[in-house]
């Protein structure tokens, strides 16, 4: 796969010096990008982070009302504890911080080592991982789900909540909410390729998608020939709506997603579909998002994601927030 | 007789150069049934440990601390993490002193099995590193001629990686793989073998 | 080339209802889209339009402080003469319409015909082709380029132009002097596929990438192996600047824009060495644009645009605008 | 004798069915000199027109117009726009005429030539529709005859595409592609060819 780059080993710091030269409002210190004012004081700190190869996930979604910083790893691996710690540290005014990140082992190692560390100076964290990719493990086995494109509906929900002044376990309140009433499902036709792997992450036939294949190619829940649009958006549809979600309500919001390489115009054929079923089934949509939210790289495919709101959830996601990638 | 930083810092410079040697292999193993990148991760981490070994120090503790330093900033992936808790640990073991007697070795590597396990929440059988560790650092416990350690280390080294190859994996990205990754290695065991691989036994002494 | 579609036939339709169900802010009547309130009393219309497959350009650019209505054809071809009329019919409030679009053949014969056909009606209309691809001809022959990505400052420009109440002749001017102040280039490293047609838009091989390839596949200046990013980067930008501009000035703004699956990252590896270059040269970039402006459906690669500011250009540029893809 | 609503109708349905048989054969061509579409455009517009010629019109001036009318709602493509002046043309020239005789059919062409020239701004040797067009309509000046209209009409059509084909296209999207497009057949033209030899000589009389 062809990739405008300089090197495999420059890739993630290139990447980071371009997305902080078109963004003044974002700082990077290494492997960490900040806001340009630092942390608020007065106000809880809230992180995230992970591998590389997801623009605008993670670091595209520092700013106001969202995250403060960002720890990021080089591509589809953990941010170093160091990354991890100085994230932190860069989220903290004082009033401790939320360390909000997908459910991968490596991010996790990563992220619990550093909280212990500075635990030493009185840091005070918490953590909430997101967990919504309701095809990388059963409702029984809720925790070993991996966390994929939903999480932005927790940093919106978190961003918002530590916004207005709540506590370090009011955030984390907020964002747990958050992440227990979101599910996401994906379907892969094309696979990306790290800078400096020798193949793809995946070989897929020319005509085959695959349904629930995770975001750096973990195997999904079937493969077959490709189908109508509109069968695909009733399947993922189908199977996010009857995974169990406590309180599920009336109104959702919706997150149709492209993995990369899938443009625009497919996404918007996906969501007609899925708005049209869901006014079918008597849910209302609110806030949708269609667009490139959380990507892997070249990759073609999308996934769709539903929050299943409450009004403290509604309220918080309409709420003003700027980030490079959204704007409430 | 024992390690010393003197010997400390030639392993991690064979470590890195066989680290350059396996890229491809290894990227290629975690290619099957993880995200290719064992290799790449490996060898830039050993190229940021082979400089951070800083030449001066007397203090084996001390050397161990700056490799993992300069892990805990170069890595998050999940063996680069293993790697930076394994040094932090073998840091706080050896702090002040200028050699780890051989015969402390075997306990050593175990206190690095244990803390990567509680750190990873692999358990043994998983088909991870900690697999191949837990083999070599009960195979030479108590011993203490280092050639006979390194011996004993490669047998069952290569014996761990046979029994393994058959199995599924169980943990961390290759879970998701389970039935592809039987017959395959662990692209973490593998690295295991090849980074020993690479030490010239000579040097061990 | 795997699609997320239903059929080709509905290609166009279904990807139109999916942008407005998301978009309240947009309403759509048949091959039409314009804003929700229509034509604002008093203020100059402007209307774009040209082929599907370019999201988010044409229709994405519908907003205050943008585009009026926008004229919507089949994937690659240009609206039909139906469709141009009632564009401008939508965005007139009895000011005069600006009819602003790239300089293509179907396209033009399409907005020609629908002035004509509506100046009987008393509809008075100009026109304002977007010629930035400075590939496609060379200086001597500018009216014969075509009109890329570069456009969106031609919209942002007149928009601004507009919403402040300036006059039909000056909203043009205002325009006219965005497009001849606007350098485009483009890199091509893989096809699209138009929906129902049995190949992509052309072949290239798995290591080659081509120069100045037109955004429906136009042959462009070189083809040759992949080289490293910070090359193409200068070429590109030593292309642009070396393109005569009257009036050429030290404060530019610069587009870095995604043909569609060219991901993030890549792009902000090229921006970090075209802002670099660009301040090495004395150059002051302002409001620096990065990610997918107008795409070429799944077509990997990317486009560089340069904005020759002056005080009018900059400020017009800066002043407030909402549409879905660009918020000021 | 000459053209009337009824067989206009009737050749609209012809066309609707040559261009539905060389969808892929005009994509094709057109995939090689310019994006492929001319094949999935003219099938789709003469879906519609078919669909708008309604059966109930006798006067043929408002079948052109019903026609040109569905043209310019069902397509923006080059060829397609085309079609559309073409049919409005047309109109113009036969409204409230029950016939278009066939010894006025030459000059009529010529017209449609010509407003197409205007609209397109190609010009005769460009290696265009514009190119056969102005071929059948000089070759069958004057002739009244359905049938001798209908043979020459296909003769020179066939004799400009062999003419034109060792020539570069010089105008539209093909024209980026001239030293390319040597040796092809111009889409535009190739459709002109289709349509007409779907036409059923023995229904024009
Ligand atoms: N939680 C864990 N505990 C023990 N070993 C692990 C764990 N996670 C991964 N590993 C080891 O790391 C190897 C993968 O390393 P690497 O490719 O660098 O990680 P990543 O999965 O982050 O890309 C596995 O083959 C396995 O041996
Ligand atoms: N300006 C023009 N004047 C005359 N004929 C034209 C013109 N532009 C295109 N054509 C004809 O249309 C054909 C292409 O048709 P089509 O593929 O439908 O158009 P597009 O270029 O919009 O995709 C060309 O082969 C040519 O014969
Ligand atoms: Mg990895
Ligand atoms: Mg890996
Ligand atoms: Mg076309
Ligand atoms: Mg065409």
């Amino acid at each position: 796969m062809k990739k405008l780059m300089n090197s495999a080993d420059d890739f993630v710091d290139e990447m980071l010096d371009g997305l902080v030269a078109a963004h003044p409002s974002l700082v990077r210190e290494e492997r960490v990008i900040r806001t340009t004012q630092g942390a608020k004081s007065g106000k809880v700190g809230i992180v995230s982070g992970g591998g590389s190869g997801h623009l605008p996930l993670f670091t595209g979604y520092v700013g106001r009302g969202l995250l403060d910083a960002c720890a990021i790893g080089d591509v589809f691996a953990g941010p170093s504890v160091d990354s991890c710690m100085a994230a932190i540290r860069a989220a903290d005014s004082g009033q401790g911080v939320l360390r909000l990140y997908g459910n991968y082992g490596g991010d996790r190692m990563n992220f619990d080592l550093a909280g212990e560390l500075l635990e030493a100076d009185g840091v005070r964290t918490t953590t909430v991982l997101g967990t919504d990719d309701i095809a990388s493990a059963g409702p029984e086995d809720m925790h070993k789900r991996r966390g994929v494109a939903g999480i932005i509906y927790a940093y919106k929900i978190a961003g918002a909540k530590a916004e207005v002044g709540a506590s370090l376990d009011e955030v984390t309140a907020a964002a747990a909410k958050a992440v227990a009433r979101c599910r996401t499902i994906g379907v892969a036709l094309s696979p990306c390729q790290i800078p400096g792997a020798s193949k793809p992450t995946f070989e897929i036939g020319p005509d085959e998608i695959e349904m629930g294949m995770g975001i750096h190619g973990e195997p999904g829940i079937w493969r077959d020939k490709l189908r109508p649009a509109d069968r695909i958006a009733d399947e993922m549809l189908d199977r996010l709506l009857a995974d169990p979600v406590e309180h599920s309500s009336k109104r959702v919001s919706v997150l149709v997603n492209s993995l990369g390489a899938t443009p625009l115009e497919e996404l918007f054929i996906l969501y007609r579909r899925i708005a049209q079923q869901l006014a079918g089934r008597g849910l209302t949509v609110v806030q949708p998002l269609v667009g490139h939210y959380a990507t892997s790289m070249e990759m073609a495919g999308c996934s769709v994601s539903i929050l299943s709101l409450d009004e403290e959830l509604e309220s918080l996601l309409g709420a003003p927030a700027e980030c490079p990638f959204w704007r409430v | 007789m024992g390690l010393t930083a003197h010997t400390l810092r030639h392993a991690v410079a064979q470590a890195a150069e066989s680290a350059r040697r396996a890229e491809d292999e290894l990227n290629a193993a975690d290619g099957k049934v993880g995200d290719g990148d064992t290799g790449v991760m490996l060898r830039r981490l050993f190229e940021k440990l082979s400089a951070a070994a800083s030449p001066d120090q007397e203090d084996i503790g001390a050397v161990f601390q700056s490799l993992g330093a300069a892990s805990a900033s170069a890595t998050g992936s999940s063996l680069g993490t293993l790697v930076t808790v394994s040094m932090l640990t073998l840091a706080k073991e050896t702090r002040g002193r200028s050699e780890l007697p051989w015969g402390e070795f075997g306990s050593a590597l175990q206190k690095v099995r244990d803390v990567m396990m509680a750190r990873g929440g692999a358990t043994l059988g998983d088909k991870t590193v900690v697999d191949v560790l837990d083999a070599v650092a009960t195979a030479i416990d108590g011993l203490a001629d280092p050639r006979e350690i390194y011996a004993r280390a490669w047998l069952v080294t290569v014996n761990t990686l046979d029994a393994f190859r058959d199995k599924p994996n169980r943990l961390g990205r290759a879970r998701m793989f389970a039935e592809k990754s039987i017959g395959l290695d662990d692209p973490g065991m593998l690295a295991f073998s090849r980074l020993l691989e690479g030490l010239e036994p000579q040097n061990v002494r």
